[in-house]
Order: C-alpha cells, then structure tokens, then sequence
C-alpha cells in the first residue's frame, strides 16, 4: 500500500480571492509579518500496489484532480501500512 | 425540436430546464441520465445547472469525466446545438469543450440575484432573436462563477467572436465581465445566468426564454433548408 | 475489546455512569423498575437519549398540549416527521421548523448545514418534495469578531447545503441582540409539497416485514448529540465538539431523490429520518407509534468507522440517513431504486410482535427493552414557575412614550440597526429561485412558491420579536403568531397553519419556566383566534450562556394558501400615483 | 523570509464526503486500486522573520487556519528568497 500526498496549488498568474482575505484575516489579528498567502488542495490517496504507480498518479492528477488551466500539481509518494 | 436534458447525479436546475423547454417553449425534451452514451437521437443537448457530485473537487470536474460526455462531444461535432448553465457551463470547461476555467467567486460567496447582460452578438444561434447590445435581465446563482483565462486565450475569444454575453456589472470578477463564451464553431454555448430561470412573467422575466426560441428558430430553418 | 460492553451493570449504577449521560437518579430508578432489572451500558444509553429533552419534551409536554392543533385542513398534526394541511385539489403542504442552536455555536458552517439537513430528511421522509427554506437566525450585537463570524458562517452552511440540493432557500429573518452573544440561535424550516395519497408515515407495521437502512454510513460523529442540545453551553462544551457532525448536501440529494421514488413503490411501509438519536429514535418510535417490535443486527448496519460498539452505532448522528420499513421479500425493488442513485440499501432487521427494541450484535444479544418505554414512557415534568421580579416591577411602570424631535434622524437611526437594516447580505448568498416557483423572493413580508400545475401558491414566513416577549411572554407570543399572520394576509394569502419552535432557556429555572408557560398561552390564544393550528413544532431549552439566558425565542413559521396567482401582492410600491392607505387601529 | 507550508487534513472519523466522491470518480475512470482518498487544505506563508516563528504559526493555526473541532494541522517551514 502506498501514500500519495498531492499537492495542488493555483498557477502563478492566477487570483487567489481565499489566500488575500485570509491574509487580511491574519493581518487585523495582528499577524502583520505574513506578507502572503495561497490556498490550495491537499489530497491523500491510499494506494494499492500496482505496475507504473507514477505514470497512474500523473494520469490522475491530469484527468481529475488537477486542473492544468489554473493549477499545478506535485506529489510525494510513501510506503504505507494500514 | 427534441432537447436533451443531461441529468448528472447533483443536478438541480434538471426539472427547471425541462419545465422551461417543455411548458414556456413548448417543445420536446427528455432527461438522459449520465451514465447513457447515446444522444444521437436528439436535437439539442442541454447541461443543466446544479451541482454535479457535490463539485467537490472543482465544479464540474467528476461531471465532466462521466460517460455521456462522450456522447456531447460527438454531438457537438455534428454541429448540434449544446448550451450548458451554470454547472453545465463548468462541465464544459472541465471537458474541454470550452477554452478557460471557473474560479471562486471574488467575494468568496455565493450570489443568487437579477443581473443585467448584455448581448455581445446577435450573430448565433442562441442570440439571433435578441438585439445586437441588448441588456437583458436574467438571474445568476453561483459560488464559483469567476471565469478564468490567460491573455492569449482572452485574445483568441476576441479575434473568433466567442463572447456572447457579459456582464453590465461584474458580480464575481470573471475576466472582462464575461458571461457566456462560446467555442469557434458557434454550436455550443456555456454561460453562467440561467435563461431557463426567465421564461415566464410570473416569475419575473422572459429575457430568456428568447435565447431558447433563436436555437429553434435556427435549427427550423436549417432543417427545412437540409430536407 | 468493546469495552463498553465490559462495563458492568453494577458499575453503571454504583459509579452514576448514567449521570455522564444525563440521566437522573430518579429517571435511572424508574427505568430499573420498566426493565425489572438494571440496565447494561447500551441500554442505559439508549434510554438517555430517547429520555432527553430533545427527544422526549419532557419539560414542554405539558404546555404543548396546549396549542390548538386541528382544524378540517389539517390532515397531520403533531407527532410525525412533520405536519400535512389538505390545499385542495389531492394536494397537500407539509411542513416543520427545527432548531441547530447548540452545534452551530460551537461549529458554525456544519452546525448551521446539518440543520437543514435535517429538517429537509423531515420532510421528504413523509414522501414529500421539498419546495422551499426558510431561516430564523439570532447572534449577539455584530461587534466582536467572533459574532461576526458566527455570523458569516451561519448564513455560508446554511446556503452550502440548501444550494447544493437545489431547494430554494426563501425567507427569514435575523435579529442581533446582546442576550444571544455566547448562543447562537439557528433554526431552519421546511415546506414540502405532496400528493395526499403519496403521504408516507413513520410506521413499523406487518410482522416479518424488514427493516431496511438507506444512506451515509454510520460514523461516531454526533454521539450524545440529543443529550447535548438538552444542555446549558459552559465552557466545557468545547470538550463535547466531536459531536458536532459533518454535513454532506450531494448525499442528501441523491436521497430525496432516491427517496421520492421509492414512496411510488408499494412495497414501502414505512420511513423515517435517522435525526437525533438516530437508529435509537427512528427505530424505537415506529415500531411504538405501530404497536409492534424490532430486532436489528447492528453488525449489519454499514460503518464508516472501525470497530463501533452497538452504543456507538445506536446513538450515533452520523447524517442522511433514513430508516425504511419494507415489505418482506421485496427489499431488492428497494435497492434496485437506491442503487440508481449511487446509494446502497440494506436489511438489519425485522419488524416483530412483541414490542421490545431488541440488538443484536456480534451473536448475542446486547440490548432488550421495550419500545413505549423508550417512546412514550419518558418522564413528565411539571417544572416550578414563577413570575420574574423584572416583570413585576415593568408592569408598575407607567407606559413609556418616545419624545421624538427629529423624525428624519430617529428613521435614519433606526435603519442604521442591524436587526432593521436590508438583510440582502444574507439572502443574496442563498439560491432563491431554484425549481422556478419562486414567485416572491426575500424581500418582501412573506415568500412566495407557486403550486406547479394549479393556480394555487403557497406563502411562508418567519417570525419572532423576542423582546416583546421578553417584556410580557404572553401579549408577545400573541404578537408573534398575529405578526407572521399579517405577513401571509399582506401577501395576499390565507393563514393556514403553523410550526414553531420554542427557544428558551433552562426548565430549571423558574423564572424561564414561566416565561415559557405565558408565552405558550399568548401563541395559543392567537391561534384559537386566527384558526391557524400548530402542525409540527421543536423545542429548544437550556439556550443560555455564563448563567445568562437567552430572551424568550418562540419562532413562527406560518404557511399560507393564495387561491389565485393573480391575488399575489407585494410589500414594494407599485406606481407613481397610486393611492396609500394605512389600515388598523 | 520563510515559506511555511501548513497541511489543515479532516480529524479522523470526520466525515470527508470530498474524498468519497472523487475516490468514486477515480473509481469510475477505472482507477479502482484508489481505496480511501482524504481531502486537505494546503495554505502556503510567505512570512517575514520575526521571533518566535513557530510558536506564532501555531497560533495562526489554532486561531484561523484550521478549525480545530473538525481538523488537525501539521507545517513546514523553509527559508524563502523573494
Ligand atoms: N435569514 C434570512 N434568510 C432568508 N431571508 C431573510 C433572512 N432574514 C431576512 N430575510 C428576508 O429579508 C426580508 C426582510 O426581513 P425582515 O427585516 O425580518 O422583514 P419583516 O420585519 O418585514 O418581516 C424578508 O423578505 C425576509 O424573508
């Protein structure tokens, strides 16, 4: 079994509405020193042992999980026991 | 004109779009659940709003990997008309039917309200019986109405004549107040306010129920004119 | 490893368990005596839930009584998921108000959602589809950072969920006030329209016939969650935040749509909602209200979680979920119909002749006690009462007449209230108009929803001025019921009937008591006056903060019949030139 | 200047119908060795050097970034050059 951790962040370029009003948040709480922030996605597969797990967890992160119009997208990948 | 009315699991605007087409226009119209891979037998394919498999991952983008997709896809390329609203038009984006993609809302809410549209063009399909510049007044109710796309892809829209419809006042902070987008072809058409919302005094306006009768008024002239 | 089940009898009751459960002395005593023996760990919870407030009203019982509750149209009072009025032509109204108060101060999103959530499952469980929601919102002034978050995520978990399925979110109303600071209040309504011989009832009839679960499967969130509204918020509170549940809006679309067509199939008996208490109240009150018995197999019961104790699984409040009672051997048209919808359907058990509640789990049997016991035997109190001294001491006040010197400014001032002010922040974020039968949207006095396919529309509203009834509980509950009354008639429909929802603080509390008697005297006594029964209703006690209770909160919501859409008036000016009158005293 | 990487995932037993519905999804698109799919936040901080950096992140974490009924959080923090 493994642990995919994927990380899906909004492209550079890309408003990130939810990242400026937390950063607002922040700031009226008085946590000034945080000059900015981005708000993406993080999803955690449990994955069955199979052949080609990377070429399958691309395939899924460009099909489903990650927009390649707004959104990039890395992953990390760890052996799990469950 | 036989309508299809494609139902994927959280739609909601499915019943809203078939009243409008069956009891306000006045033609014919089925639902077709997701799962079916044939739309052939129809004249018009539409994508109701709603929110398709909760949208929780983006909206639209389970919606858009389900298998009657595949069956839009083919239509489309036939030339037959296919509007999506609201989810339908996020669908559509996700698929990639449409260029760009949807993003929150500015005000990070949801917005349900009458809003002004302009029509862009009148040149289309959907838009041939509204005036060219027209505003008319059709509802939106969307959390992640906030359209999306890089400049080159804005420039293209532009140079193809895709924009039909934007927004007299930008409610979500889409890019250049865009609306509704069409592709290069002119067969399928994605936009955020509900015309199916505004075919019936009743309930306030009738400025939509105009873009249903321009799809049939076309596609009864192409059809006298191909048989 | 189930320890809970390792727990001895003896030990239950010589360490006071029960008492964590919020069980009294005397209340464990009396169910020693209905059991002829003491309790195990499983049954003690599932009489502490069943024997809460929540559940049970064993504080408002008595006053409930009360309320006039019939007339020729209605066709279900009190008693079911939700009361039905007939509006002619073999269609009917089904509505109810519930409040979320307790989970949505400590969670505000999912507290606010999982309340409608649940008044929804309320309503499609008698067979009906729902047609509209309203609200009735309460917080503290909005200056401090934590109302107004309060606040904010209120109204977002009310629009996530209500959007989400697709039924428009209509009405309401919010009123700011310091006395509701540390206590939120949110209730949510439903209104439901059916074809009167669709109406399904949450019975457990036909013995043999089996007991058929539909939905989310069963996690631990919500444990204890009826126990928790039936208390005061203390700091502490924050220690019982697991009960808060986790709402899942596409879930519960694909449920009243599953649901809907599983009341056309005739092989259904039976349905009920798994609300508070969940399997505990859903199965012991059908199987009450039905005469008759039901055995389930809890290791049948599908779990989200690892390893659940059947207490655990009884009191859990995991959402949309529902209890079906089917006809034996026809479970697999049940699941053909579910399973359309993604969803899966099974059996746990069966409806039997003696009327006991019986678990099995693991091959033995963990629980045994009778279902009236459980339903209807709860304790009834007849709680002290007592004029409070404020009251005394106003009523010896001469009446209090505003000098008003500058009538431009004091309206300005007034509009400047938060409580006064445009609540469009609020509405614009719900989907009013989805199902295109919207006809009035907020804004006016009272929604409006067409009956498709009649002439016919349907008005609803919200009302509760608390401080009136603070400063005299019985010419304000009258208040409150003339008040939604007059919202329905300036829109141009009948009063028909009405839900309500008792917001108080603790029964304990004398002076709260009798706030809540005089209260429920005024509300009847306009009821019996404008002939609008009560039809279904909540109660919510122990609403307070730091030992400070909330003003009394008895919300309306008031349902009314426009015969003609041409009757259909609005609050706004029409035209230039039109005459206005002012009409009253 | 430090990029932190705060990771805000469901508590267990929280109900994540997010990630029920995309392991559906990835289901459907025949990538059924996908057995459990948990749906996070990602929120990355550019925040400027200040003392007591952790203890101020745990702060912002408990205070707003995550709610802590419903959700654990766990960072990383790197030294950033902008
Ligand atoms: N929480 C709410 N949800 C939906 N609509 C609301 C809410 N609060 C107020 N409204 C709407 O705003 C309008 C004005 O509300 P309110 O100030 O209570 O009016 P009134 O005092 O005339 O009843 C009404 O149409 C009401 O339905």
């Amino acid at each position: 079994m493994f642990k995919v951790k994927v990380f899906v962040t909004l492209k550079e370029g890309v408003l990130d509405p939810q990242g400026k009003a937390i950063q607002q948040s922040l700031a009226s709480l008085s946590y000034d020193e945080v000059e900015e922030v981005r708000v993406g996605k993080y999803i955690e597969l449990m994955v069955e042992q199979r052949e080609e797990l990377e070429k399958r967890i691309n395939e899924m992160c460009d099909q489903l999980l990650a927009n390649p119009v707004i959104e990039d997208y890395y992953y990390e990948i760890e052996e799990a026991v469950r | 004109m036989k309508f299809a009315v494609v139902v994927f699991p959280g739609s909601n605007c499915d019943r809203d779009m078939l009243h409008a087409i069956t009891d306000a226009l006045q033609e014919e119209a089925s639902f077709v659940w997701h799962t079916e891979t044939d739309l052939s037998p129809y004249d018009g394919i539409l994508l109701p709003g709603g929110f398709s498999h909760g949208d929780y991952l983006r909206s639209g983008a389970m919606g858009a990997t389900a298998p009657i997709m595949q069956a839009v896809k083919q239509e489309a390329a036939k030339g037959k008309p296919v509007l999506g609203v609201c989810n339908g038009f996020q669908i559509l984006l996700e698929a990639g039917l449409l260029p760009g993609a949807m993003l929150r809302n500015e005000s990070l809410s949801f917005i349900c309200r009458n809003i002004g549209i302009k029509v862009r063009r009148n040149n289309t399909m959907f838009t041939s019986k509204y005036e060219q510049g027209e505003e008319i007044i059709l509802p939106i109710a969307h959390g992640e109405g906030n359209y999306f796309c890089d400049d080159q892809t804005y420039e293209a829209l532009q140079r193809n004549n895709q924009i039909l419809f934007t927004y007299s006042n930008n409610p979500n902070g889409s890019v250049q107040d865009i609306a509704g987008i069409c592709n290069e072809r002119g067969n399928v058409l994605g936009m955020m306010p509900h015309p199916e919302r505004a075919v019936e005094s009743l309930l306030g306006s009738t400025d939509g129920l105009t873009l249903f009768q321009s799809i049939v008024s076309n596609w009864r002239e192409s059809h006298v004119l191909n048989t | 490893m189930y320890s809970t089940l390792d727990i001895s009898t003896d030990k239950i009751e010589q360490d006071q368990l029960y008492k964590e459960m919020g069980l009294s002395d005397d209340e464990f005593a009396s169910i020693k005596e209905i059991l002829g023996r003491k309790p195990n760990y499983t049954e003690t919870g599932l009489f502490s839930v069943m024997w809460s407030e929540h559940c049970s009203y064993k504080n408002s019982k008595s006053l409930l009584k009360k309320f006039p509750t019939k007339a020729p149209h209605v066709l279900q009072g009190p008693g079911e998921g939700a009361g039905i009025i007939d509006i002619g032509e073999g269609k009917a109204v089904v509505f109810k108000i519930e409040s979320h108060n307790h989970p949505s101060a400590i969670e505000p999103y999912q507290g606010a959602a999982t309340g409608v959530g649940g008044i929804l499952r309320d309503v499609f469980s008698m067979g009906a589809r729902p047609i509209a929601l309203l609200n009735s919102l309460r917080f503290g002034e909005l200056t401090t950072e934590r109302v107004k978050y309060l606040f904010r995520e209120v109204v977002h978990g009310i629009s996530g969920y209500g959007n989400c399925v697709g039924v428009p979110t209509v009405g309401g109303e919010v009123q700011f006030d310091a006395c509701y600071e540390g206590n939120p209040l949110v209730n949510a309504m439903c209104v439901g329209i059916i074809d009167q011989e669709d109406i399904q009832k949450g019975i457990a009839t036909g013995i043999g016939n089996s007991v058929m679960y539909v939905g989310a499967p069963t996690g631990r969130d919500g444990i204890h969650g009826a126990t928790f509204a039936s208390e005061e918020l203390s700091d502490s509170s924050a220690s019982k935040r697991p009960s808060v549940q986790v709402g899942d809006p596409f879930m519960e679309k694909l449920l009243i749509e599953a649901c809907l067509e599983i009341t056309q199939c005739d092989a259904l008996v039976g349905m009920q909602d798994m609300g508070a208490a969940g399997l505990t109240s859903s199965a012991s009150e059908m199987a009450s209200k039905s005469g008759t018995g039901i055995e389930m197999r809890l290791d049948e019961v599908p779990q989200r979680e690892q390893q659940m104790t059947p207490y655990e699984l009884m009191l859990s409040e995991s959402q949309e979920r529902m209890l079906l009672i089917v006809e034996k051997g026809r479970e697999r048209e049940i699941e053909t119909i579910v399973e359309k919808y993604g969803l899966s359907a099974c059996t746990i058990g069966e409806v039997m002749e003696e009327q006991v509640l019986r678990l099995q789990f693991a091959g033995e049997t963990v629980a045994e006690v009778p279902v009236d016991a459980l339903a209807e035997e709860a304790p009834v109190y007849y709680p002290e009462s007592k004029e409070p001294e404020y009251f005394t001491t106003f009523q010896q006040q001469p009446d209090y007449v505003p000098v008003v010197d500058n009538e431009e400014e004091m309206v300005l001032q007034l509009l400047q209230q938060s409580t006064i002010a445009s609540k469009e922040w609020v509405y614009d974020q719900y989907d009013t108009m989805v199902g295109t039968n919207t006809v009035v949207t907020p804004g006016s006095d009272a929604a409006i929803v067409r009956v498709r396919g009649t002439e016919k529309a349907i008005a609803m509203t919200t009302d509760c001025n608390s401080r009136y009834i603070y400063l005299d509980p019985e010419t304000g509950g009258k208040i409150a019921v003339a008040e939604a009354a007059r919202n329905i008639v300036c829109s141009g429909a009948k009063p028909m009937a009405l839900t309500d929802c008792l917001n108080f603080g603790s029964p304990d509390i004398p002076e709260n008591y009798w706030q809540m008697a005089k209260t429920v005297d005024g509300m009847s006594a306009a009821c019996n006056q404008l002939t609008t029964p009560v039809i279904s209703g909540n109660v919510s006690l122990y609403n307070g903060s730091n030992n400070q209770s909330i003003y009394p909160t008895p919300v309306v919501g008031m349902v009314g019949l426009v015969e003609k859409l041409d009757d259909i008036t609005q609050q706004a000016f029409q035209q230039a030139g039109d005459v206005i009158y002012l009409i009253g005293e």
